[in-house]
């Protein structure tokens, strides 16, 4: 069988920054070609270039074995390629049907407008059902779930007559039986002859579905193998270097302290069919780390919002000990000794245009450890996170005047937990904190909650991914709706938690 | 799973297609002294540019460096005639700088010029004080005046979430024919009944200080100084870095947002009052209508070129005014008309603001 | 009665360039270029109107000539923003300036200043201009007539058209549009001259319909009136051609209510155009009665693939 | 000698407050300054848009003057203040500026009676006006547009003692739209003549749309609407400057104390033209009354009221110059804005 897709010496930086340096991959028609790899890689700039998305500085890219020149993703489509974004294309106040139409060429005869989103939306719902899902091509993308997201983003690039599929980490956001769907779907794509190309930090999805697996480190490609054939073990040697980080511990019954976060019927504004909290009950005792498994979108985000002091209108009793934090403003979180980790790194923990100094200490800013309001001690500010980047281990830090954005994921992740455990916090919100974090990272901030939880802090860990869950928390919830619908101690069953997720009431 | 999702593969032809050359890359840092010498670059250019359509209108090439230069630099009347200009334009510069600090659109410093100017002249109509503190309170009623007019665009928008950038421009027009119905009406001028003031008593007049703008320099540079306390020392400057780089994360991180935003607003009015102050007792010595400039929009370049900075904004503001003294001169012995002279220095600015694209970003060959 | 008959005769002349001027700010705006320009545009509409007449003498060639006029002004601000991603509120500031030197200069040197021309006059279109009361609605200059339909016409383009999708794409989500394959420099290039079209469109009826003159800076801040009800209407044209009857009817209504003799404090008279601009928005705010049309998402932000 | 007198040879400068094509206020200095380069021989400099703003006539007049100007006329009465300022600077300097409200030992501000050539315009409108309702156009309610509103009424009236005077005040010297908003206001509630005091023709090209007439101002505006403009108040400032300029030159120049106000008869302002649409009766009474004035007839002469019945001139007396540019009162049959 001919290759369909080919990279070959691929080189390519950013502001002198090299992200890719001779990285070769070959993907043959009918396969799925897994692609491995830590963070910053390079992974998702390989295939930005198959896209068309990026243009290589050197290298090589044939398509069916022709070498071709990629001008830009219509290029790419035209060659046959397409490609899921880890960070979704869509325009979200459009429709589905809408989104589709854009990026598919004008039909030979012209047709009417009506008329071509009419048959889109009928081409819409045939592929869906071929696929073995339902999608309605007239709501907007933005009332859609992320997984629903996530299979029009497939059908756009399927009906935009896409023969080679490139799906950068398309199940970091989905639950297990929607990746397994997810999954199947593109395996059976394959075996009708597509070519498919699946970047992925789980292992198990490997093993699971790929028919060869490219693993990159540091803008390279260092091996190509059978992932049939290969241990596990072997797959993050590979992908992470020497130095495999330890698994982590299975959490047990432990001894837990008082309890220190209650919530009873936390809800959000005023009653109504659809409040993203529904009341919620639920205790985090000292010492403890009490996990909340769901599915993404049941009021997790609200819940740490409420928690930062981020949501107002909130009914219902939320309490820290004594402390009313429905009354609490954002201001008055750190002199409570909250630490919050949220989901949204750049967004809610981070200012990635300001350095790294700034962003540590902006914590410690309002209690006045870098000074009066008059004179801010900047130098004061540097020497301490300095000192607390060494200490927490946060890579790539040229020097603490740097961009917070310069960093990489996990580092980022390390960076605001550096500046949120400073205090010895009493109580850690950690929401989906490994999320797009490779192994070696997860692995340091997970063992960082749990040296929270040991000192006797209140953990609660709000995460999309059940691995997570199971192999942290103490206590699991189950949310759903906008309520606990299921609490679990560990160690708990997945095969019931998962129930419990998907369904409930 | 049941059809075949998948089109047929069409015979395609692949060919390599013809690609483009460049691309562009952003560049994350420039150290500042590169920052500079671009911008220095961009101004020869704009001027080279402008020279050209000068001497395409007729000024004699060889004459053109003697005036531009020469002339107005190396001039002490003219360097007075520019420092006599600046003060005001500094001030403009120093408070949209602010303003902009906290990603608020100030539009409206020409009306809270204005309001600053009528302030400054009640107190000395209706003579507020005893003479000894008359000027230091005319000072502190346009900072006032400013400030409050700040205040409206700025609530509106924390509370209600309406627009600053209409707000503000609204309450330009507002405040224009406020003065003008003061300037017509009960405040014109008893003794020329002309729509302008009675004078400011000699004491209710900037004094001269080494020179006749000396005193109207130096509050411009405390102003400066002041600004950069604020934006740069203290613990409102970070904050408001924070604000300005991500207001919900600053929030979480216990940036009291709002308030910092309002603080940002309100100086910035105030600075305008007090720019409106150095109009009218620095260089009118009454209250007219003598805002002819278009200080607001100078206001927001100044602060755009100067990227927010106070000093760099306070050097900018100088070179602006610079800019229209020599265009001036140029019109006074060239009979140059004056749109060409608005033109040049749309000219000027255009090539300055072209330059952030070279700050920004680096143009690589690709293979 | 004869007061509100007159009145509403008058609304269009002040009405009819807000919301051209609006409307091709829209459509710029909904590509996601942020257009403070139209002060700038307009006057250069305003001069070429003008300048065509002297020379044709044809109302329809000079109002295309002025449009023509302001898409090639445009074309730099263009490449500012496009190619050069300067700020977009700095483009637009200089692009002002530059269209305010370049138009008085013009006119200066061509002789077009001060110079009356003689153009298509007001139409009756009858029978309706016979109507008590409203008839003088319907006695206008034939771009007054055409206005509506130039809204319906952008409309359409907007939603029911695919490069009316591929242009709010663009507005909306540029890295969505550019995945998609839309050129999106290339979009926005085009909707910056489109836009500018009807922006000098809207200056050229200022001077060859209404005034019949062209003096420096004639459009006398009404361009930055149409940028404030761009945002007033939420990007969404109908609210804004609603808002400029509005701004119209309160403008028209001044010099009506001067001539029946009505003794008013005539400054604050003058105020209320703006005074009302607020306030509207101001009961849109406290109502949340904005509805759904909103600031496209990426209005203001330039674009480059390689960027995160 | 007493009195002021040139150091050397004269060099004229002059700071025009607009732009010099602005078909009204500036351009009448514009053409006054050829006829006068043509009578004193000389070339004249001038630079435009020297707004009202301390921060840009004291830059021009002192480039100027350190080129070697040593008469500086300026144009605006917000040149006043400066130039009091730089007269006081350059004692061997002569500063003009005109409708300026400073004067000193080589300062000297002037004017033009611009209400006895509105007076007859409004002669002319009356005569023309059939309804007897007659419109204006002005820019700014003080002194100067003021008296010239009056004047236009009282000769209005002197043709037609009925008729009236409906003015609006547009708020600025130059917006076209406003004007021509205000214009079509005024003709829509019946107004058959339009007089104006704002910078633009626009008001007469209105009135030649909608069939009526005109009366215009600064400068002849017949060529904006030949067939509505009856006549115009225009300025004949050379006739007033080559004098004072020759006076000036010649040596000994004492600038009047309370600056030159100028009648009719020594220049200032004057009317041009007369459209067909006044009868040539009519034409002859102007002249008539021209000719009056020209011989030193007052306008402002009691007994004389103002639209409440205040008695604002005495029977026997003439109103005194400071009141005229205080004037903030109007006769009867003028309706204002507050
Ligand atoms: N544009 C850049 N210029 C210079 N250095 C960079 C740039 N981007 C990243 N780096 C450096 O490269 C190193 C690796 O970053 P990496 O960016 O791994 O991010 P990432 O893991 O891909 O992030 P994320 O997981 O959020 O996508 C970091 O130390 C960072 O300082
Ligand atoms: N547009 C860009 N501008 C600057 N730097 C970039 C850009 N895209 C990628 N990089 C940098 O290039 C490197 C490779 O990034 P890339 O996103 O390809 O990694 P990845 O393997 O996909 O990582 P992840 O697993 O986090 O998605 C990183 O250091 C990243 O910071
Ligand atoms: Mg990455
Ligand atoms: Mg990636």
């Amino acid at each position: 069988m001919s290759n369909a897709l080919a990279l070959t010496g691929i080189r390519k930086s950013f502001d002198g920054f090299l992200a890719l340096n001779d990285a070769h991959v070959t993907v043959r028609w009918g396969e799925v070609h897994a692609l491995l790899g830590e963070n910053g890689a390079g992974k998702s700039s390989l295939m930005n270039i198959a896209a068309g998305l990026y243009r290589p500085e050197a290298g090589e890219l044939l398509v069916d074995d022709n070498p071709v020149r990629l001008q830009g993703p219509r290029d790419a489509a035209h060659h046959g390629i397409g490609m899921v974004h880890q960070h979704f294309k869509l325009v979200r106040p459009f429709t589905v049907a809408e989104n589709i139409l854009l990026g598919l060429a004008e039909p030979d005869p012209p047709q009417g407008y009506r008329q071509r989103l009419a048959e889109v939306a009928q081409r819409v719902r045939a592929q869906a059902q071929a696929l073995g899902f339902a999608i309605d091509p007239q709501a907007r993308v933005d009332s859609l779930s992320i997984a629903e997201q996530q299979r029009v983003e497939i059908l756009k690039v399927l009906l935009a007559g896409a023969r080679i599929l490139i799906l950068d980490e398309p199940t970091a956001v989905l639950t297990d039986q929607e990746a397994a769907n997810l999954l199947g779907t593109v395996r059976a794509l394959s075996r009708q002859g597509a070519a498919v190309v699946l970047v992925t930090h789980k292992m198990a999805d490997v093993k699971a579905y790929a028919d060869r697996v490219t693993v990159m480190r540091a803008g390279r490609t260092v091996a190509t193998v059978d992932p049939a054939a290969t241990p596990v073990a072997e797959l993050v040697r590979l992908t992470v270097g020497e130095g495999v980080p330890a698994p982590a511990a299975q959490a047990g019954t432990r001894t837990r302290g008082a309890p220190m976060l209650v919530a009873r019927g936390l809800a959000t504004g005023p009653g109504g069919a659809h409040r993203a909290l529904d009341g919620v009950d639920l205790t985090v005792h000292a010492g403890e780390i009490y996990g909340i498994a769901g599915v993404g979108g049941n009021g997790q985000g609200e819940l740490a919002g409420a928690i930062m002091g981020l949501v107002g209108g909130l009914a219902g009793e939320l309490r820290l000990q004594d402390v009313d934090l429905t009354r609490v403003p954002p201001s008055a979180r750190h002199a409570l000794r909250i630490a919050a980790i949220p989901a949204d790194r750049y967004g809610q923990a981070l200012a990635g245009q300001l350095s790294v100094a700034e962003n540590f200490g902006i914590g410690q800013v309002p209690s006045g450890r870098y000074g009066p309001f008059a004179w801010l001690r900047q130098r004061r500010m540097a020497a301490d996170a300095r000192e607390a980047v060494a200490a927490f281990d946060v890579l790539g830090v040229r020097s603490v005047a740097q961009k917070a954005a310069l960093l990489s994921g996990g580092n980022a992740q390390k960076l605001v937990i550096a500046r949120e455990f400073g205090r010895q916090p009493r109580l850690v919100l950690a929401h989906s904190p490994s999320r797009g974090l490779d192994v070696r990272a997860s692995a340091q901030v997970h063992a960082r909650l749990r040296a929270a939880r040991d000192a006797g802090a209140a953990v609660l860990l709000i995460s999309e991914d059940l691995d997570e869950v199971l192999a942290l928390a103490d206590r699991i919830g189950v949310m759903a709706r906008g309520r606990i619908v299921a609490e679990f101690d560990a160690p708990a069953d997945r095969q019931s938690v998962g129930q419990a997720m998907t369904h409930h009431d | 799973m049941t059809d075949t999702v998948l089109p047929t593969p069409a015979a395609r032809r692949f060919e390599p297609l013809a690609s483009r050359r460049y691309t562009l890359e952003i560049r994350q840092q420039m150290p500042w002294p590169q920052q500079a010498l671009v911008l220095a670059l961009a101004v020869l250019v704009g001027l080279a540019i402008s020279g050209a359509i000068l001497v395409a209108a007729g000024v004699p090439a060889d004459e053109l460096f003697q005036e531009f230069v020469v002339a107005t630099v190396f001039d002490a009347q003219s360097l007075q005639a520019v420092l006599f200009q600046a003060a005001p334009m500094i001030m403009v510069g120093l408070a949209a700088s602010i303003a902009f600090r906290a990603r608020f659109w100030n539009l409206g410093l020409e009306g809270q010029m204005f309001w600053g100017a009528i302030g400054a002249t009640a107190v000395s109509i209706f003579e507020l004080g005893p003479p000894g503190v008359r000027l230091p309170l005319m000072l502190a009623v346009a900072a006032g005046c400013g400030l409050l007019w700040a205040l409206g665009p700025a609530l509106l928008k924390l509370r209600l979430g309406v627009n600053e950038i209409i707000a503000t421009l609204m309450l330009n027009y507002v405040a224009g024919n406020f003065l003008l119905h003061l300037l017509y009406g009960a405040w014109k001028d008893p003794q020329s009944a002309f729509p302008h003031s009675p004078q400011f008593r000699a004491f209710e007049r900037l004094p001269e200080f080494l020179g006749p703008s000396g005193a109207a320099v130096a509050l411009a540079l405390a102003a400066m100084v002041l600004a950069w306390w604020f934006v740069n020392a203290s613990r409102a400057g970070l904050y408001l870095r924070f604000v300005h780089a991500n207001p919900t994360m600053a929030d979480a991180a216990g940036v009291p947002v709002a308030r910092m935003v309002l603080a940002a607003v309100l100086v910035s009015g105030a600075l305008a009052g007090v720019a409106g102050f150095l109009v009218a007792a620095g260089q009118e010595g009454r209250l007219t209508q003598a805002f002819h400039h278009g200080y607001g929009f100078s206001g927001i370049l100044i602060a755009f070129l100067a990227r927010n900075h106070p000093v760099a904004a306070t050097l900018v503001a100088v070179l602006i005014a610079l800019l229209f003294v020599a265009g001036r001169s140029l019109q006074v012995f060239y009979q140059i008309p004056f749109a060409m002279v608005q033109l040049i220095q749309a000219i000027v600015v255009i090539s300055v603001a072209s330059s952030d694209f070279f700050i920004r970003h680096r143009l690589r060959r690709m293979q | 009665m004869d007061l509100i008959g007159h009145w509403l005769g008058s609304v269009p002349d002040f009405a009819v360039p807000y919301a051209l001027a609006a409307l091709g700010l829209i459509l710029t705006e909904r590509a996601g270029v942020l257009a403070l320009g139209a002060e700038g545009l307009m006057l250069v509409g305003a001069l070429v109107a003008i300048g065509a007449q002297l020379a044709f003498g044809a109302t329809g060639i000079s109002l295309l000539l002025a449009m023509a006029a302001a898409s090639a002004v445009s074309v730099l601000f263009a490449v500012m923003v496009v190619w050069l991603r300067i700020h977009q509120v700095i483009a637009g500031l200089a692009l002002v300036f530059f269209c305010q030197g370049l138009s008085s200069l013009l006119g200066t040197l061509l002789g077009w200043t001060n110079q009356p021309v003689t153009a298509q006059g007001a139409v009756a279109l009858w029978p309706l201009s016979a109507l008590p009361v409203v008839g003088g609605l319907f006695h206008q200059n034939p771009v007054a007539f055409l206005t509506p339909f130039i809204f319906a016409a952008v409309v359409l383009f907007l939603n029911r058209t695919a490069t009316g999708l591929k242009l709010r794409a663009v507005g909306e989500n540029p890295q969505a549009a550019d995945a998609a394959g839309i050129s999106v420099g290339g979009m926005r290039f085009l909707a910056i001259l489109a836009g500018a079209a009807l922006v000098g469109l809207a200056g050229a009826t200022i001077s060859l319909l209404s005034t019949k003159l062209w003096i420096a800076g004639m459009t006398g801040g009404r361009g930055w009136i149409a940028v404030g009800l761009v945002i007033f209407a939420r990007w969404s044209p109908w609210k804004a051609l609603a808002g400029a009857v509005l701004f119209g009817c309160i403008e028209a209504l001044i010099p009506q209510l001067a001539a029946a003799g009505v003794q008013l404090p005539q400054y604050f008279v003058l105020m209320t155009p703006y005074l009302v601009t607020l306030g509207v928005m101001i009961w849109v705010a406290v109502g949340r009665r904005g509805g759904d049309t909103s600031q496209p998402g990426a209005l203001g932000e330039p674009y480059v693939r390689e960027e995160r | 000698q007493e009195g002021f007198t040139l150091k050397g040879k004269p060099v004229i400068a002059m700071l025009y407050y607009g732009p010099k094509n602005d078909g009204g206020w500036t351009q009448a200095f514009d053409e006054a300054r050829v006829k006068i380069e043509k009578e004193l021989g000389q070339k004249i400099q001038f630079v435009e848009n020297i707004t009202e703003d301390a921060s840009v006539i004291k830059p021009a007049a002192e480039r100027f003057i350190s080129r070697g100007a040593n008469i500086v006329i300026g144009t605006a009465f917000g040149h006043s203040d400066a130039f009091k300022d730089l007269a006081a600077k350059h004692p061997t300097v002569a500063f003009l500026n005109a409708s300026g409200t400073t004067n000193g030992p080589n300062l000297e501000s002037f004017y033009g009676r611009t209400y006895e050539s509105q007076y007859l315009c409004g002669m002319a409108a009356g005569a023309a006006s059939k309804s007897g309702k007659l419109g204006f156009v002005a820019a700014n309610p003080f002194g100067v547009v003021n008296w010239t509103i009056n004047a236009f009424a009282l000769g209005a009236q002197k043709m037609n003692p009925a008729a009236t005077v409906n003015v609006i005040y547009t708020g600025t010297w130059n917006d076209p739209v406003k004007e021509r908003a205000a214009a079509s206001a005024l003709i829509d509630q019946g107004a058959d003549v339009i007089g104006q005091h704002v910078d633009s023709p626009t008001p007469q090209i209105v009135a030649q749309e909608r069939g009526v007439y005109g009366t215009g101002h600064h400068r002849d505006l017949r060529q904006f609407a030949p067939k509505a403009t009856l006549c115009s108040s225009v300025w004949v400032w050379d006739k007033f400057l080559v004098t004072e300029l020759k006076k000036v030159i010649a040596g000994g120049w004492k600038p009047a104390p309370y600056g030159a106000f100028i009648p009719m008869s020594a220049g200032g302002t004057d009317i041009a033209g007369f459209g067909a649409a006044v009868p040539a009766d009519k034409v002859k009474l102007i002249q008539a009354e021209r000719d009056a004035l020209m011989k030193g007839k007052q306008i402002y002469a009691g007994p004389l009221a103002d639209r409440d019945g205040k008695e604002r001139v005495a029977a026997g007396q003439v109103l005194s110059d400071a009141d005229l540019w205080k004037m903030d009162w109007f006769v009867k049959g003028v309706t204002t804005q507050k």
